[in-house]
């Protein structure tokens, strides 16, 4: 793996940003709304919105619209919301800090649960165990997470009373009643992630213990647990990091759900409402944080792939 | 043989596999008995069993696999009864195995060190440190010139002889009582399957292990081995001290075995006229892989092309055989594919006088005129065509001549010895061979005057090899084609080739006459190239 | 008469002192115990702080712990003292006179005089800071300081509700400094002279006020700390309730409150209001320009089924009027039943005998107004007209179709007054005319019923006033909603209002089993 | 073909996948005629009834029959979702191939910029373009098929750039065989397995995604039959009733399912060579 190879990834990103902001400008221009209105409300005098408009560059051609905007997005000031008049930056930071939280608790216990699940019915192929697991992730990867939020609320919240049915207290303030909140959407956004990991994890270390090289292992005398944790899993987990890495593109959007249900204020809520209430600023950062955290995991991903897998030779 | 120094003796050992059809025998009332310090060689065609018979002294079978109560000792252990617990003790330190592709058998992941390493830490209770040491000493015992840096390489960081140096070590590491060797060079270049074959005799001789040696290559048997077993279908046909089995073959299909082996001596082709013009001249063909990269451009990096072949210049006549030698790499089956127009190249193939500068200039005529038969049938032919489609495309491109369709690729079928049955089948249908004439009859059936084989008998057996090569002869003669034939089977080629080209790292070394091959005066690459050749077996002499 | 509007006067200053005393809400309650933190859920984001732009009801809570207006509105819809201690008024009603507390001071410790009160109203009225108040607060033609604590407005026109008018949510005080310099500032920012001063302020998430010791009545409020939690999923908000999480939800839906009623240590909240869903008519549009299309659209209603599907029974039959037994000077008219064949008869009589076809617009929040437009699309079907409902997001509705639309489905709170809620929607020069009804004997009526004050006349004024709307039916009302909220029996001194937007916090205390909060 | 069905069935997911995709089908053809209520018929009366001999899932809010509401809702939800998929799969191999068959720096280009678009979540690009189109099924249909196009482009790339590089297709080419044949008989029947198994497991992602989007209410919009839309007006009258939250929600689960299962049996049925 070479400079030159990281130095071109993240040529990637940027362009990968490029494209994405264009396309959300793109839209949010032609949303069904107009930005000054949104801003003064339904009782503003027609006189009233034009000063809006002009001072809100909304007479300008689209193009110098978009330099406006990315030249301040560059400098980090995604502009002011429409539906609260203030700052969209630090608002959205600080729930894509809330989202992050529950996005990396979320791919912790997946990575705890999955790959476990993975080996054994890897390992145990064919029994019952296997076919377990195999039941487990089919049904995982075909239940909406609304789906399994409703229920979950229902079950542990109102009928069980074992966690509390939603809200969100930063761990910084009250660590054990944040986490307490947030353990089942935690749950849910792993949901689909498990099960589609575990699958992944599986085909791959069957595979894997197919090769020469593991019966080499074995035939060398060595311990099956060995053979399976040196020489198989190894193996067998590199091409999940790419798995893992793009499933966390689905993971992000999963949130946007799991955050309305359960009224975490995260990127993805403030997705939403801005959305709704058609706040195109917001929408716009909001996407763009969104494309930049997937494409900066995907670097992360490849770059430990490459560092792992010493085969792959990089230009 | 006395019972003392039988280190495997293998009884009445019959094995079977459960498949939902029933049981399918690969192994049936085996006996064999290797004594410390012998060699026994296993010769036997794919499918015969005898990689099965390593896996059943190994103790690792597949679940499905039903065996009877023969026995198998290694030493005066009973290893039919051995729990697996006791046979991991066993496997690696006083049964070791080698295998066939290095490449494969190595995990792609860790250090060589590690994997020679962690044998001795298992077997030898040697701590990783001192095991590590170890491993640099035995590194070095096999040859190997720098064992400390070799220990610390990964497995793609070493050439392929380097990979099965390390293996023999692995296996040599804990001075086992047997080493199975499962087709050790088979996957390695002639020259460097020569140095492996060599390290392994010297190995052998100083540590006076008893070997189990597994080939398909008769051959190399005949060189390596003090006893030869010849198994087929199963079952062990015939076996005997090598020269002996050699010099007189009893049994049936050892015979058809030699016979089938490739001999210079006995050559298949009649010599041509040396005045016809030549059919096809190569002038200053250069292959170049790889295109710039967008970044390299943007930061101005010079940017040096991958060489597939360099500047390579022959010529063919009509009717010729020739021979096309070399390491993989070398740049053989480049040549070919521009030649086929599947590569770009550089310089100027002239067919019949006309010139080809490109795949531009390759008309419909040329398609015709000149057929590629690849490697492996399996890949060549489309999985999801029947063969009647697959032969009717040339026929109806270049279908000149009477009869429909598939009247004519009936026929075809017939002159390449298949049952005009399979016309309606798929490929996945038919064997390796049989696929392999279906490959030849597409060739042939657009009445081809140049016909590139490459490398298209590798993937088969010895017997059918031979009747592939029988059958590929006889087309020469009836067709009187000119064939390209790209191989690293020397002995093969010498049989049926008029000239012989050999190329080296992308260059033609040089192009000889095929019985003068031989002679003193070749360049230095082609004498190490015959050099390392095992001469065929029949020429044995004990 | 001059008595009668005496007496009227007096009464409402008595009823002002009395109120700044001993409010209503916790009259039959033990003695308040000061203290605690108090969580309350809404279920919209609380956007907009800036009390004279608030718009919706979390936003009209958030602003009135912080900012306080001349009056307040009580449960029984009468005006109350706030900042204002007393008024008085005119003759003809059309120059009022408030007198200030005296010794106010904003949160920022600067006094609170009556100058910031004219420059409040001067930028309520002015039409560059477009306050929802600006239509609301009556005819104000000028306000001028008379001294430090009395100012005195002067109306276009008589208005006799003008201190409930005052009470508007949006009428709030803020110091003139502010209107001066940055009127946006207080979209972050809260200066008020309210009991409560603002902590912090995430939109989404949580608003956090703090009891503002300098407040006016040294008794309340009684609270340390209120937090408002915003809970866009209800099914969330009443789940966190029952765990105990919040103390109170602001609304809840029918479903949600009979999960709760019953359920112990939680209290229902229920009150009658004059809150209604309606479908509004384009008058100026075919076909819904002709009265008789109109009102055999009505006609098809079934209003007791609506009442159910609509409120789960808690409600009551419309009658295609604003008004209902909530407000004040209300006299029933005969209700309409659903009559299908007098329907097609009049759909006939219009030249649609076998009924038309037309697009029924509603936002998509709340999901009352789906819930109207689908029923209404089942039932109108028997009377052969074919409703196509059209859902959009609520922003696009205000955007594109509110006010402007042909045939739509709206929804409001109840207003003060009948006059507020006429003025606002109904009458030629209303706010929101939605209807474009203008309907000048009804402008007469509505504009002759706000400059009377014996009540039997106003009774007589809006009964006429209503006739005409039910036989004209500008926009089919066909049931009210009662408000309903929850709260945990700890909770004390709160009770919900009819108005829906009026909550009057400062009143409420927790007893000493409630859990305590940071 | 029968041949290949007999695989099928023999692999326990294609079989159990056959049998409720069929069933699914099922549902979708002849669904009005399997109940005697209108999906839209409201019976003051019969509100919030659990199942019984007359309503065999219940009815909802409005008296509803949650079954016929059911079988009408797979027409939208299930057709939506194939179709939907089936315009994303030919819109992204379109691009897939044609960039592959384009090549070098244009290849390198549009796959870059493909792979860009993929860094938007395929949901929240849905919403987006539901938002920009305005909510209602067709609008949620195109914003799925868009949604899929990158990764569809992604793999249908890959596909055809292996096969691309078969023997066989160098051997035609060798042949002299024309860009159409090679591309038509030669690459399109062994790109077209992988992407139809892709496909069809793509199908149970487009049915949630749907009425994911109808949950966020910018799906389908009352009084349609979309199941997703069905549970997100149902959760308000879930301790009312939960079999108005049950039933579709269990249609959904059954219907992904189907599909996945389908999807591996197809997988291992179009794979000749076993």
């Amino acid at each position: 793996m070479s400079a030159s190879y990281i130095l071109k990834r993240i040529a990637l990103i940027f362009y990968t940003l490029f494209v994405v902001s264009i396309l959300v400008f793109g839209i949010t221009q032609i949303l069904p709304a107009d930005a000054a209105v949104m801003m003064l409300g339904e009782n503003a005098t027609q006189d009233a919105l034009d000063a809006l408009r002009t001072q809100m560059g909304l007479n300008d051609p689209i193009w110098l619209q978009y330099l406006h905007w990315a030249s301040g997005v560059v400098q980090g000031d995604f502009g002011t919301s429409l539906r609260t008049g203030q700052p969209v930056g630090p608002a959205l930071f600080s729930a894509l800090g809330t989202s992050l939280t529950l996005a990396v608790l979320a791919l912790a216990l997946m990575l705890v649960l999955a790959v476990p699940m993975g080996i054994l019915a890897a390992v145990r192929r064919g029994k019952l165990s296997d076919l377990v697991v195999g039941f487990i992730s089919y049904i995982g990867v075909s239940l909406p997470e609304f789906v399994t939020a409703t229920l979950a609320v229902v079950l542990v919240a109102d009928l069980w009373g074992l966690l509390p049915p939603a809200g969100y207290i930063p761990l910084s303030e009250d660590l054990w009643g944040g986490l307490q909140r947030l353990i089942l959407p935690v749950c849910v956004a792993s949901v689909m992630m498990i099960a589609h990991v575990s699958r992944m994890v599986r085909s791959e270390l069957v595979d894997v213990m197919h090769t020469d090289y593991i019966r080499a292992a074995r035939l060398k005398g060595l311990t099956p647990r060995r053979v399976l944790f040196r020489h198989g899993l190894r193996n067998a987990l590199l091409p999940t990091i790419t798995i893992v890495a793009l499933d966390v593109g689905y993971l992000l959007g999963g949130i946007i759900v799991v955050e309305e249900i359960f009224s975490i204020p995260g990127i993805g809520r403030s997705l939403m409402s801005a959305i709704q209430a058609r706040d195109l600023p917001v929408i716009q950062a909001g996407v763009m944080i969104m494309a930049a955290t997937y494409s900066i995991v995907n670097f992360a991903a490849d770059l430990m792939y490459a560092w792992l897998d010493k085969r792959i030779q990089y230009d | 043989m006395t019972e003392t120094n039988t280190v495997l003796r293998v009884e009445n050992y019959s094995l079977a596999y459960e498949v939902k059809a029933g049981a399918v025998q690969v192994l049936n009332g085996i006996n064999l008995a290797i004594r410390r310090g012998e060699i026994l060689g296993l010769v036997g065609e794919s499918g015969s069993g005898k990689s099965s018979m390593a896996s059943a002294i190994m103790r690792h079978l597949a679940g499905n696999a039903r065996e009877n109560d023969g026995r198998i000792w290694l030493g005066e252990t009973d290893l039919r009864t051995q729990s697996e617990r006791q046979m991991s003790e066993i496997r690696g330190s006083r049964v070791s195995m080698v295998f066939q592709d290095p490449a494969t058998s190595l995990n792609p992941t860790l250090r060589l060190g590690e994997q020679l390493a962690e044998v001795l830490i298992r077997h030898q209770k040697l701590t990783p440190a001192q095991a590590w040491a170890e491993g640099e000493a035995r590194l070095a015992h096999v040859g190997l010139k720098t064992p400390r840096e070799m220990m610390q390489r990964m497995p793609h960081e070493v050439s392929g002889g380097e990979k099965q140096r390390v293996v023999i070590a692995t296996a040599f590491a804990c001075n086992p009582e047997l080493i199975i060797f499962d087709e050790p060079t088979t996957a390695l270049d002639v020259i460097t399957a020569r140095q492996i074959l060599d390290l392994f005799g010297a190995l052998q001789q100083e540590t006076g292990v008893a070997s189990l040696y597994i080939s398909h290559d008769l051959a190399l048997l005949s060189q390596t081995a003090d006893r030869v077993a010849v198994l087929q279908k199963g079952v062990i046909v015939e076996e005997g001290e090598t020269a002996q089995l050699f010099r007189a073959p009893q049994h049936a299909y050892t015979k058809a075995l030699i016979a089938a082996a490739p001999q210079p001596q006995r050559l298949l082709v009649q010599p041509l006229d040396a005045a016809a013009k030549p059919l096809v001249s190569v002038r200053d063909v250069t292959v170049n892989y790889g295109r710039k990269p967008l970044l390299d451009s943007l930061l101005r990096r010079d940017f040096a092309p991958v060489v597939g072949s360099r500047a390579v210049t022959l010529d063919l006549r009509p009717g010729e055989v020739l021979g096309i030698v070399g390491e993989s790499g070398s740049g053989k089956s480049t040549l070919a594919k521009a030649m086929t127009g599947l590569n770009r190249f550089e310089g100027l193939i002239e067919f019949d006088g006309k010139p080809v500068r490109g795949l531009s200039d390759m008309d419909a005529e040329y398609r015709r005129d000149v057929q590629i038969i690849f490697q492996h049938p399996d890949a060549s032919l489309n999985p999801r065509q029947r063969i009647s489609e697959i032969l009717a495309r040339p026929v109806k491109l270049y279908g000149k001549g009477q009869g429909t369709t598939r009247e004519r690729i009936v026929a075809m079928l017939e002159r390449v010895r298949l049952p005009a049955s399979y016309i309606d089948r798929y490929p996945h249908e038919l064997s390796g061979g049989e696929k392999q004439r279906i490959a030849i009859a597409r060739a042939f059936l657009s009445n081809p005057r140049l016909v590139i084989c490459d490398e298209i008998t590798s993937a088969l057996d010895v017997s059918v090899q031979a009747s592939v090569i029988e059958l590929l002869m006889e087309l020469h003669r009836d067709t009187g084609a000119a064939y390209v034939f790209i191989t690293h089977d020397i002995n093969l080629v010498r049989q049926i080739a008029h000239r012989i080209a050999v190329m080296y790292r992308g260059d033609l070394v040089e192009i000889a006459d095929a019985e003068r091959i031989t002679d003193a005066d070749r360049a230095p690459y082609t004498r190490q190239l015959l050099e390392a050749v095992t001469p065929p077996a029949s020429t044995h002499s004990a | 008469m001059p008595l009668n509007r005496r007496a009227f006067l007096s009464s409402s200053v008595a009823l002002a002192a009395l109120a700044t005393v001993l409010p209503r809400a916790v009259m039959a309650q033990a003695t308040p115990e000061a203290g605690g933190t108090l969580r309350v859920a809404v279920d919209q984001a609380v956007s907009v702080i800036h009390p004279l732009l608030t718009r919706v009801n979390p936003e009209y809570m958030a602003a009135e712990l912080m900012y306080s207006g001349l009056t307040r509105l009580g449960r029984d819809m009468q005006a109350e003292a706030d900042l204002a201690t007393e008024w008085s008024a005119n003759d003809d009603l059309t120059v009022w006179t408030f007198n200030l507390r005296p010794g106010v001071t904003f949160h920022d410790g600067a006094a609170c005089t009556a100058a910031d009160v004219v420059a409040s109203f001067e930028a309520i009225l002015n039409p560059d800071f477009a306050s929802p108040a600006r239509n609301n607060v009556g005819p104000i033609a000028s306000i001028e300081a008379v001294d430090d604590v009395t100012v005195r407005f002067t109306l276009s026109s008589s208005y006799a509700d003008f201190p409930v008018a005052l009470a508007y949510n949006n009428a709030r005080i803020i110091p003139a400094s502010v209107i001066e310099g940055s009127f946006e500032s207080l979209r972050t920012v809260a200066n008020g002279t309210g009991p409560f001063k603002l902590v912090s302020y995430e939109p989404d998430r949580l608003i956090v006020v703090e009891k503002n010791p300098d407040y006016y009545d040294p008794a309340r409020p009684y609270l340390d700390r209120i937090e408002l939690h915003v809970f866009p999923d209800l099914g969330a908000q009443v789940s966190s309730l029952m765990a105990g999480d919040i103390d109170m939800i602001a609304t809840v839906g029918p479903n949600d409150y009979m999960r709760l009623e019953g359920q112990d240590s939680i209290d229902v909240l229920r009150s009658a209001s004059g809150q209604f869903c309606n479908v509004n008519f384009g008058t100026d549009i075919e076909p819904f320009n002709d009265p008789r299309v109109r009102r055999a659209l009505a006609l098809t209603v079934d209003r007791e089924a609506m009442v159910d599907f609509m409120t789960e029974g808690f409600g009551v039959k419309g009658n295609d009027t604003p008004l209902n037994e909530s407000y004040p000077f209300f006299e029933a008219l005969p209700q309409r039943e659903q009559n299908i064949e007098e329907a097609r008869a009049l759909l006939a009589e219009a030249g649609f005998p076998d009924g038309f076809e037309a697009e029924l617009i509603a936002s998509d929040r709340p999901a009352i107004r789906v819930q109207l437009a689908v029923a209404l699309r089942e039932m109108a079907r028997a009377a052969g007209i074919t409703i196509n409902v059209t859902t959009m997001p609520h922003a696009t509705y205000l955007d594109q179709v509110w006010t402007k639309g042909a045939f739509y489905v709206g929804f409001y709170n109840m207003q003060p007054t009948p006059d507020g809620i006429l003025k606002l929607l109904f009458t030629s020069d209303a706010a929101w005319n939605e209807t474009r009804w203008n309907n000048t004997t009804f402008d007469d009526l509505v504009a002759r019923a706000r400059a009377t004050v014996e009540p039997a006349a106003r009774t007589d004024l809006y009964t006429q006033a209503q006739a005409l709307m039910n036989e004209e039916v500008p926009s089919i009302i066909p049931a009210f909603f009662d408000v309903l909220g929850a709260k945990r029996s700890w909770m004390q001194g709160y009770d919900i209002h009819p108005r829906a937007s009026v909550f009057r916090l400062d009143h409420a205390w927790l007893e000493a089993s409630a859990p305590t909060r940071g | 073909m029968t041949d290949f069905l007999r695989r099928l069935l023999r692999s326990p997911q294609g079989a159990l996948g056959c049998l409720v995709v069929g069933l699914i089908l099922i549902a979708v053809v002849f669904g009005p005629y399997l109940t005697h209520y209108g999906p839209e018929d409201m019976q003051a009366l019969a509100r919030y009834k659990g199942p019984s001999a007359e309503h065999w899932l219940g009815t909802d809010q409005y008296g509803r029959d949650i079954f016929s509401r059911l079988l009408d809702g797979a027409r939208s939800t299930v057709l939506m979702a194939v179709v939907a998929t089936v315009i994303g799969t030919l819109g992204g191999a379109i691009i897939g191939t044609g960039s592959a068959y384009l090549g070098g720096r244009s290849d390198e280009f549009i796959m870059r910029t493909n792979d860009a678009v993929m860094a938007i979540p395929s949901l929240l690009m849905a919403l987006m373009v539901v938002s920009l189109l305005g909510s209602n099924s067709v609008n949620a249909l195109l914003a799925i098929a868009i949604a899929f196009m990158p990764s569809m482009a992604r793999i249908s790339r890959s596909v055809a750039l292996t096969v691309r590089k078969q023997d066989y297709v160098s051997a035609a080419i060798a042949r002299g065989e024309g860009a159409p044949y090679i591309v038509l008989r030669e690459m399109l029947p062994n790109v077209i397995a992988p992407i139809v198994v892709e496909m069809t497991i793509r199908v149970s992602f487009a049915v949630m995604l749907f009425a994911t989007l109808s949950f966020l209410g910018l799906g389908a919009q009352p009084p349609a039959t979309d199941w997703g839309l069905m549970v997100s007006e149902a959760r308000q009258y879930l301790h009312r009733s939960y079999w108005i939250l049950l039933w579709p929600s269990a249609a959904i689960a059954l219907t992904a399912i189907g599909f996945n299962l389908l999807g591996d049996g197809l997988r291992d049925a179009l794979n000749p060579r076993t």
